[in-house]
């Protein structure tokens, strides 16, 4: 039985796990969140993400010319065109991370970064909402 | 007295008892300490059927056919010879049991 | 007594949430003992009118998205056909580097796919152990397609006349890398899967599906071939890089020599199709043209040409499911499509579950159901609902079918002007 | 640990401290194998997996849950189910000698009730899932019926055939435990014997996963089939019995193969007299066996097979399995004669 | 009661509400070697009744909405909901379908968001490390 040599020889490895944030769950999250906060641990980071990966979006706010082109091409209307300003506003909770607005933007006002933990208690939180 | 003589016996209801309560006194604490709350009467006791809103108790009935199932399946093989050598003709059945005395008579032969 | 309480059967419902299935979906169970007697598929639990947002909401390079979400295990597949269908209708060709891009893409989301569902299955008949393992091997391709793409799984890499992004030279190291590392682990997977005693107890002669069946209930990819049909639209009607490639459908007969049509068989077909994926890949590599990836970069001018543009196109892709169809009519005058129509494989494909669950257990369910690698969110597009008293209604066959016609003419007619 | 001394009272105390101790030590040791055992699967396939306190911390979290009792079943026989599953996994242990001493209640009951007492924690299962009127539990339920009628013959196959073994060699109750370690079996018998014993100890580690329900027999809670089976609407304190239960049962059922077929100690061999390091040391190399045989018949067998098919399931225990069993006696019997 | 308790033994129970697939291979991926949660004590049950967390994703289809409510219900308190994809954040790409009745916060009540199309496995674990804070936060409130 192939499997159990398998079984046998992983037995005997280090696993596979890559130990994201912590091996195991810590006794007190909030202390454990301090405790970095303050430098006294570090995380085990992330599985690192290529050069090409898109994330949370930014956006150059002077750049911005305020065309509308992102605003047509976005599949999920999560950018919404602030017209006393001629700038835009980009809800992250409804992206869909296909980047098609920065590919079509005139003056590279948007890009796509490497920020991909996301998750909150409130999806309008300040930092879901992209205006700067 | 012979039950409670400590001398060998298979089974001594009264040590079995006297164990039997403390671990169910036992295992009640354990019990206890358990949250006993739930929400009656509310949607909540409603029996998980897939997030299906769930039919009347007779429709979910399965009858009691279903449950040797496992058990027909696997000695399917045995009930069919089993059902097959019970014809239902008397001149069978006297043949099986002439069959069957001769080979006793054989074998208490040979033993004897 | 009536006689309906004589009756020794029960019913089970499997779904819509249930942990077989990663996806609602309730199959409708009649068994006797833990015999299955009859089946019923209900579908529309996943039913988001994606074809409807296509026609009423969104411009044609924003239904790229959409397409990529009808599912997201095949989301290059839905893409590529959509993607075809609207470069036929408007009459853009795209460059071929892009070509071989998308093939490549296309193929490595095969593999990703294939190993998904061999974990899955393994799942599914409790073999924790094989699931960890494929899964363990499967992070290896979502890293190569999150290097390549973006993301590991939704991939945007599709554009209406050619691709997003380049598969630059520099990238070509890595992906021989992990096609390497493939190849190493390939006999590996093939003993613990094909010669594996558990596995064979629960995948052998479970879930038939005769040749004939497949043939008459339009079986398509995986399902089919392996069922001895050798269908499979990249050798049948080879389009985009694979019109270079020459490839063939692969059936069981290849390894074992016989086609049986059951679980096992469809196990060995996905194997083997792994492989196939990794030698295509690597000659999409090797044949690779230079050039632009875009026929028209600029996305503005796109629209606009879309916008203008007359006439109605079908993309055909070979997904890891199965033959997926895109149909798309493209109005002058209007931002968006005048006609969306998807075939999704599994649509197809459910149309065989009675068959194959018929006759066996309970026990089988999981895994017979997951051989034809479900996937549901293709699948529901279309349910009755009646606007004004809010009633969902099933249509009989003739009411549709009388739907059906009236729908024809009316588009045939569209045409016409 | 001299029983028959001839004070009554003296020996009810016994008993009621010995079944307390007992039965902190069955929930401790048994949800500490069972955190083992999680850890152990985990490194075979790969993984960190949870510390091994995990299943005290599972424990503890299923007390703190609503334990929601279903419309359309029996209430009280759903409560009481798992109560019963759970005192009868402790009592077992009062029957069985653990930590390589002599058997709680030895001498009042022997491996015939063991036999019987082994079915009630099943039983209750399977009663238990019908008291829930849900259809999942139901065929779980009578899966669970099924293995356990499968199981029972070779189990009681193998317990008898040793215990016969041991009969021609004493003239003292070969179904008690003492006969038992008295008189191990490996060294009665000759080489087809050891064979033949070695077909029985085979019998007994491939009910075990039977027993206590493991993949590939955990046919009953099939979690991707029939959404954890009987188990499916238990929740909070009641499930905590359930899983308190079915780790003491693991505990126990690899006890009683340690019982059967391994009842030697360490303390004997390198010559320690003294009590208190006796015991020490006996209770070591008895947690050493039971993990060794946990280790191949619950965690290596789980990790490296698929689940069975309750037909399949069936047939392994009923035919092959019965057939192993009879074929070890047979040898053990041949062993006699030759 | 002592919601600290649950924190560290999370079993989780996967809802599908009419989602693309994307995330719910993304959740299946969180329990693999690479990621691998049972770390934390997390693993997939077969029943809510045994669960502790909603791990929901998808826009809720008209269908599914009755469903992933009588769920949730089923599911014994305490218990936390999170909610995986933009889709059922906000409705991601299917927004304002005509047979979507979601978000999901409109039909249950959500505890975590996790946005991302689909979120990295990586992001999940983030999501029930927001989890536990929200837990031991509550816990320290005397909420129970």
């Amino acid at each position: 039985m192939e499997i159990v040599k398998i079984l046998l020889k992983q037995l005997l490895q280090t696993p596979a796990t890559n130990k994201f944030p912590a091996k195991y769950a810590p006794k007190s999250t909030i202390k454990f969140l301090d405790r970095i906060k303050k430098g006294e641990l570090k995380l085990t980071p992330p599985i690192a993400v290529p050069p090409r990966f898109r994330g949370k979006i930014s956006y150059n706010r002077e750049k911005c010319t305020g065309c509308q082109l992102c605003l047509k091409v976005c599949p999920t209307k999560a950018i919404e065109f602030i017209p006393e300003e001629k700038k835009v506003k980009i809800f992250v909770a409804r992206c869909c991370f296909c980047a098609q607005c920065v590919d079509i933007c005139p003056v590279d006002a948007l890009a796509m970064t490497d920020e991909f933990m996301l998750s909150s208690y409130d999806k309008y939180a300040d930092e879901l909402v992209v205006t700067k | 007295m012979s039950i409670l003589g400590l001398t060998y016996c298979p089974w001594s209801p009264i040590f079995w008892l006297l164990a039997s309560a403390i671990v169910m006194i036992m295992a009640y604490f354990f019990r206890r300490r358990g949250q006993k709350k739930y929400k009656k009467d509310t949607a909540q006791t409603r029996i998980f059927l897939c997030g299906e809103e769930v039919p009347e108790a007779k429709q979910r009935h399965i009858r009691a056919h279903n449950v040797y199932w496992g058990f027909f399946e696997t000695m399917k093989e045995y009930y069919d010879a089993n059902i097959k050598a019970h014809t239902g003709i008397i001149n069978d059945y006297i043949i099986w049991f002439l069959v069957l005395i001769a080979i006793s008579a054989i074998i208490l032969f040979i033993v004897g | 007594m009536k006689n309906e309480e004589m009756e020794t059967t029960y019913t089970i419902p499997v779904g819509p949430i249930h942990p077989a299935l990663k996806e609602p979906i309730r199959l409708d169970l009649k068994v006797d003992g833990e015999r299955i007697v009859d089946v019923d598929v209900v579908v529309g639990q996943v039913h988001r009118g994606i074809e409807w947002l296509g026609m009423n909401r969104n411009n044609p390079i924003q239904n790229i998205y959409l397409a990529e979400r009808v599912c997201g295990i095949c989301n290059i597949s839905h893409p590529f056909a959509y993607v075809m269908a609207v470069e036929h209708a408007a009459g853009i060709s795209p460059p071929e580097r892009a070509e071989y891009i998308r093939a490549i893409t296309a193929e490595m989301e095969r593999i990703h796919s294939h190993l998904l569902w061999a974990g899955v299955a393994a799942h599914e008949i409790g073999f924790e152990s094989v699931f960890y393992l494929v899964w363990r091997v499967r992070e290896k391709i979502m890293d190569l397609i999150e290097y390549v793409t973006g993301n590991r799984v939704t991939k945007a890499m599709f554009q209406i006349g050619g691709v997003r992004r380049d598969i630059t030279e520099e990238q070509f190291p890595r992906i021989r890398k992990t096609l390497d590392y493939y190849k190493s682990i390939f006999d590996q997977l093939k003993t613990v899967f094909l010669d594996d005693r558990t596995i064979r107890m629960r995948a052998k002669n479970v879930g038939v599906l005769k040749r004939e069946d497949a043939l008459k209930l339009l079986a398509v990819g995986p399902t089919a071939r392996a069922s001895g049909v050798a269908k499979d639209v990249r050798q049948d009607q080879a389009y985009s890089a694979y019109a270079d490639l020459d490839i063939k459908a692969v059936t069981p007969d290849i390894l074992t020599g016989s086609i049986v049509g059951d679980v096992y068989d469809r196990i060995i077909v996905r194997l083997l199709e792994i492989k196939q994926s990794m030698e295509i890949i690597e000659r999409c590599l090797e044949e690779m043209p230079p050039g632009a990836i875009l026929a028209e970069p600029k996305m503005a001018k796109v629209l606009n040409t879309l916008k203008k543009a007359e006439g109605e196109g079908v993309g055909r892709h070979e997904a890891p499911r199965g033959e997926v169809i895109h149909y798309v009519r493209l109005e002058a005058g209007r931002e968006t499509l005048a006609t969306w129509k998807i075939r999704a494989p599994t649509y197809v494909n459910l149309m065989s579950i009675p068959t194959i669950l018929k006759g066996g257990q309970i026990a089988d369910v999981p895994i017979a159901f997951a051989s034809i690698d479900p996937c549901i969110s293709c699948t529901n597009r279309a349910m009755v609902v009646d606007r004004k008293t809010n009633e969902k209604s099933i249509m009989t066959y003739e009411e549709l079918h009388q739907l059906c016609v009236e729908k024809t003419r009316r588009l045939s007619n569209g045409l016409v002007k | 640990m001299d029983w028959s001394s001839n004070s009554y009272s003296l020996t009810t105390v016994a008993i009621v401290v010995g079944s307390i101790i007992l039965a902190l030590l069955g929930a401790f040791f048994g949800l500490l194998y069972r955190g083992i055992d999680r850890k152990l699967a985990a490194h075979m396939q790969g993984r960190i997996g949870p510390p091994i306190i995990q299943p005290f911390r599972d424990i503890r979290k299923l007390l703190a849950k609503e334990s929601i009792i279903p419309d359309g079943g029996l209430s009280w026989l759903f409560q009481a189910c798992p109560f019963i599953c759970l005192v009868v996994s402790i009592l077992l242990l009062t029957y069985i000698p653990v930590f390589g001493q002599r058997a709680l209640l030895e001498g009042y009951g022997d491996l015939v009730l063991i036999l019987y007492l082994l079915i009630i924690p099943s039983l209750a299962l399977v009663v238990g899932g019908f008291a829930s009127s849900s259809p999942f539990a139901t065929v779980g339920a009578q899966r669970e019926m099924v293995i356990m009628m499968s199981y029972e013959f070779p189990l009681a196959v193998a317990i008898i055939a040793i215990a016969w073994r041991i009969s021609h060699v004493t003239d003292i109750n070969p179904f008690i435990f003492s006969t038992v370690a008295q008189y191990p079996i490996w060294n009665q018998v000759g080489p087809v014997g050891v064979i033949g014993s070695l077909a029985l100890l085979f019998t007994l580690l491939v009910v075990t996963p039977g027993e206590v329900a493991k993949v590939p027999f955990d046919i009953a809670e099939a979690e991707t089939e029939i959404a954890g089976g009987l188990l499916v609407e238990y929740s909070g304190r009641n499930l905590a019995l359930f899983y308190l239960a079915d780790t003491i049962r693991a505990f126990v059922m690899v006890s009683l193969v340690v019982a059967l077929f391994f009842p030697y100690n360490l303390s004997p061999v390198i010559g320690i007299g003294a009590t208190a390091p006796a015991v020490i040391v006996d209770s070591l190399f008895f947690l050493l066996k039971v993990f060794l045989v946990m280790f191949i018949s619950v965690i290596l067998i789980r990790t490296a097979m698929a689940r069975f098919k309750i037909s399949q399931a069936s047939y392994i225990y009923i035919i092959a399995m019965t057939l192993i069993g009879l074929v070890g006696l047979i040898l053990i019997h041949v062993d006699m004669i030759v | 009661m002592s919601l600290n308790t649950i924190k560290r033994a999370l079993w989780a129970y996967h809802i599908n509400t009419g989602s693309c697939n994307g995330c719910d291979i993304e959740i299946l991926a969180v329990l693999t070697p690479r990621y691998d949660v049972e770390r934390f004590g997390i693993r997939l049950v077969g029943s809510p009744r045994h669960a502790d967390v909603l791990l929901v994703t998808g826009p809720v289809a008209r269908q599914m909405a009755p469903r992933l409510k009588r769920v949730y219900e089923q599911t014994p308190d305490p218990k936390v909901v999170i909610v995986v994809g933009s889709c059922g954040l906000e409705g991601g790409v299917f927004y304002e379908s005509y047979n979507l009745v979601g978000p999901v916060d409109q039909i249950i009540p959500v505890d975590v968001y996790v946005p991302g199309c689909p979120p990295r496995p990586e992001a999940i674990i983030e999501a029930v490390a927001k989890a536990w804070v929200k837990l031991e936060q509550a816990e320290k409130q005397g909420v129970t």
